[in-house]
């Protein structure tokens, strides 16, 4: 057997390696938490909107290759989107990671998490960040935790 | 009429050609379409769900939550993840008397049961009221063993927080009216949790339109394997509900000195899920629903309607219930002053299976006036010479007894 | 080093001879011998236990006592009522929390649990001492993951009122001394709960010698069954408990106001019990005696050495816990900064299955300084082959990932 | 089928039919319950103790025929046994309802019990009066009841 694999294209190995937009951002005028209570992964996206625009997107946290790559990716292809723009990629990306979206659909450089809809147990990594995404878009609440005792 | 499914689907029914199981209202016999559907998750998609980061354990994780939508589909449940599965209906209401009980109920708050519970839907709110101070109220019953809505509206108030009751008698088959207990219920701000161990196996329950705040059955009264169950509850409830067992993958995040939650369905199902289960449960649902609902049920009442006729026929027997046509297809009598065990060995000499006892409804009986009483229940496998045999075999323990 | 049961007795294992199942820890493959053994009781003895009145009832019922005389030889129980079976560890350790718990902790008492607890055995702790006003404390750990005794020594006092520890750990696969935290806990006169989740599966228990006063074990992990468990307790304590769930036969008489309790194991065991579960539990430890105890724990002992030099020669590879002969069938590792999942990803292409995460123990992880952990278990099945795969598959996943 | 049964054969339904010694004692000087949870067998066992020995027995309860009938007849053989016999009796008894006894080692009339060896759900029922006189005899504390709650 070589040392490739399926999953981990060179894509996604090389925004786990350098992570792009990695920082907390110091005048974000929305910071959103996403865990993934399952897995442990959790991240901070910090986005700064002017108006409806997304003027910048940054993000910080622990994780696996995955769920950084896809957060790398994530923040560079939303700086500059409207949020409806946005949130067509939330539900393109959604779409991509549950193998229900055809690949042509898809910017290019997505095509790369393609290989998760075939792995269940690691869709929520890839769309972690995406649905961070999403709640931060909607200004709703908290994340999947529930209720403090 | 003969049986509703081949006798052949139940092993141990075409290995035994002449007992007459006529206990299904205790536990049902299993298809072989249940067992080969647990035999075959555990020889092919087996591993812990949820837990593991390989395909193996996802496809068991998918198994799982295919189960869970089988499970609700069968329920009439849109909201998959309000299917909480249990250890089965005393599990089920357990969680909801300690659970929901412990954050609801106080001192000065108000507890009705029906005076026809089975103690698993007795007992637990008997002892949160014990425990919570609160006031345990039963609600009488009709003569026909259905719940009193009358007396019942006319005993609720602002002080009443819950009223629980069976859909199904186990004892005497009587159908609830469930509908105007909910409304009964709705108008004082009560929840309401029901009991349908006894109505799953038979009839179409459709959740979301019964109007009932909790919904409780055991899989292996319906086909399904033991050691499963399901806890149905509207949304609002159960995420407002805390959750009742700790551990495994029902957390968020673990402090040392606080804990937060996951979201439904996880945070009401700690530990290891009992996946074969829910498989099996699933299968029961599906073979039932290729059935029919509708063919389960009108094939029960007809069945109970002769057996109602041939019995009440006989002299000194007493029937207790609803008559034939109103109940679903259980039926207790007491013939005579025989008692109810010495019949069931009798009829057991003769390979027919009857239950005989208080059926854990001990509050039911001292209602209805007796210790026990012996009870005949009848399923899809069931045909009219099941019915035949017990009314000859009762004659027959009348005459050993020199009864009449 | 091959395996210590063929692999055919396990029919996933067989129809799949590439799969390197290195989960056990999680959950235990199947062998034939215990599904045929649930199979053959639903298909030739199948009837509700205690409630009938009919020859196939009892057979049921012996059924289940037989499983229970068989589970208690097991674990070295002599008062087989003493065994009472749950739906796993989870819920075996919950009934004490909740039962126990509630009926003894108050204001200003103390529970003490490890740093190294699974969920399991952590979470209920704390959230009866938050209700009861109770004091949680976590007993630090050793440098080997084992609880720090002399530490526990000095933290107990006569407000320690129980000290829940690991038999052996889930993530570390430490064996902690239970002797000398039972002496610990005696002297202050402590219940001691004992979490033998990790344990049973993989050594003989001895109950009645070691001393604590309950133990719990899940059948899932020790090739039985999902969905069946055993909680173990000396008989003083036990009868001292209130009952955890009411309900079904659990019951001796069910007033309008009050109930008295039935004795054990029934007590302790509300609704109809899981009979299919109970069987294939006791079939799966006649398997393990079949081989011996012994057997199984030298074999996994060999197999975790071997696996514990291959990886730990591995350049920036870190394991957890006790060295390698130290340690039962447990490896958890961290592989430069791969994370686990990606790493487990990486493996489950070479149809390696490892398990990777927090393995339900988020306050051992903080003290460990890690997020998550790799974790490989070794069961009978597995033979030095498996071992050669994870080792050659963590050095191909090191190349890709380009680490050192 | 005939009419006929193997466990209630004539003599267990004449005991049934018309119980010896079922009466309330006024003059008891041990008075024991016994229940059968299970069951809802229950009867009260009443003894006239004359220093070792048992001078009387009756007893009082609602039950099944095998019950009623064992009763019936325990109360009749123990009658002027002192305790040590009576205790001799209870382990035969016990003996033969489980399947342990042999046949010639027990007064013929309880050999109709026999049957009972056979039918496991049954026993209880046929040594609740002979469980209830060895409580009595031992003075012990109550039955299979648990504490009040
Ligand atoms: C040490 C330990 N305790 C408790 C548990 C919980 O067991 P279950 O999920 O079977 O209830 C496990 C396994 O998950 C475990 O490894
Ligand atoms: C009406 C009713 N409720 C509750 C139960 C308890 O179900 P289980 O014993 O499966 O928990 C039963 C059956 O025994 C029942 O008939």
């Amino acid at each position: 057997m070589t040392d490739t694999s399926a999953l981990y294209q060179e894509v996604i190995l090389d925004h786990n390696r350098r992570p792009r937009n990695f920082s907390v951002m110091a005048d974000a005028t929305v910071e959103e938490r996403g865990v993934n209570p399952l897995c442990g992964d959790e991240l901070t996206l910090y986005l700064r909107m002017d108006g409806d625009r997304i003027a910048d997107a940054s993000f910080q946290g622990s994780g696996c290759a995955i769920s950084r790559a896809s957060a790398s990716m994530m923040t560079s292809l939303v700086k500059g989107k409207t949020r409806a723009e946005a949130d067509v990629l939330v539900e393109q990306f959604r779409g991509l990671a549950t193998g229900r979206t055809a690949m042509d659909d898809l910017p290019p450089a997505l095509r790369a998490f393609a290989g998760v809809a075939r792995l269940p147990q690691r869709v929520k990594c890839a769309v972690l960040a995406w649905h961070t995404l999403h709640s931060a878009l909607a200004e709703g609440a908290g994340g999947a935790e529930g209720a403090e005792r | 009429m003969s049986a509703l499914v081949p006798r052949s689907d139940f092993s141990l029914l075409s290995t035994n050609p002449n007992l007459v199981y006529l206990d299904s209202a205790a536990t049902a016999q299993k298809p072989r379409a249940v067992l080969d559907a647990m035999n075959d998750f555990y020889e092919t998609d087996y591993a812990n769900p949820h837990r593991g980061a390989y395909a193996l354990s996802a496809r068991a994780t998918e198994r799982y939550a295919s189960a869970r939508g089988a499970v609700a589909r069968f329920f009439g449940v849109g909201d998959e993840a309000c299917v909480i599965f249990t250890r089965g209906t005393t599990d089920s209401l357990n969680m909801v008397a300690s659970a929901w009980g412990r954050a609801n109920l106080g001192a000065g708050d108000e507890v009705i049961v029906t005076g026809a519970e089975h103690h698993a839907n007795f007992v637990p709110w008997q002892q949160i009221a014990i425990e919570r101070g609160a006031q345990f109220t039963i609600c009488p019953l009709a003569a026909d063993g259905r719940a009193d809505v009358e007396a019942l509206a006319t005993l609720v108030s602002g002080r009443t927080k819950v009223i629980a009751f069976n859909h199904v008698s186990n004892v005497l088959g009587a159908i609830n009216p469930v509908s105007e207990i909910v409304a009964i219920a709705r108008a004082v701000g009560a929840l309401t949790v029901c009991d349908g161990a006894q109505a799953a196996p038979h009839m179409f329950v459709a959740f979301d339109a019964l109007g009932v705040d909790f919904y409780a059955a055991s899989a292996h009264k319906m086909l399904g394997p033991m050691g499963t169950g399901v806890l149905i509850g509207r949304r609002e409830v159960l995420d407002a509900m805390p959750p009742y067992q700790t551990g495994g993958d029902m957390i968020a995040f673990v402090g040392d000195e606080r804990t937060t939650w996951n979201v439904l369905p996880h945070r009401l199902e700690a530990g290891t899920p009992n996946v074969a289960g829910a498989v099996g449960l699933a299968a029961a649902c599906d073979y039932l629903t290729a059935i029919g609902m509708d063919a389960v049920a009108a094939h029960e009442r007809a069945l109970v309607r002769l057996a109602y006729e041939r019995v009440s026929a006989l002299d000194d027997v007493r029937v207790h219930g609803p008559s034939g046509s109103e109940r679903s297809g259980v039926l207790s009598f007491t013939v005579g002053d025989i008692h109810p065990h010495d019949l069931a060995t009798l009829l057991d000499e003769r390979g027919i299976c009857i239950r005989a006892g208080h059926h854990c409804a001990q509050p039911l009986m001292r209602r209805l006036g007796v210790a026990a009483t012996a009870r005949a229940s009848f399923y899809i496998y069931n045909d009219e010479n099941d019915v035949d045999q017990l009314a000859e075999a009762l004659e027959s323990a009348k005459r050993v007894f020199a009864v009449a």
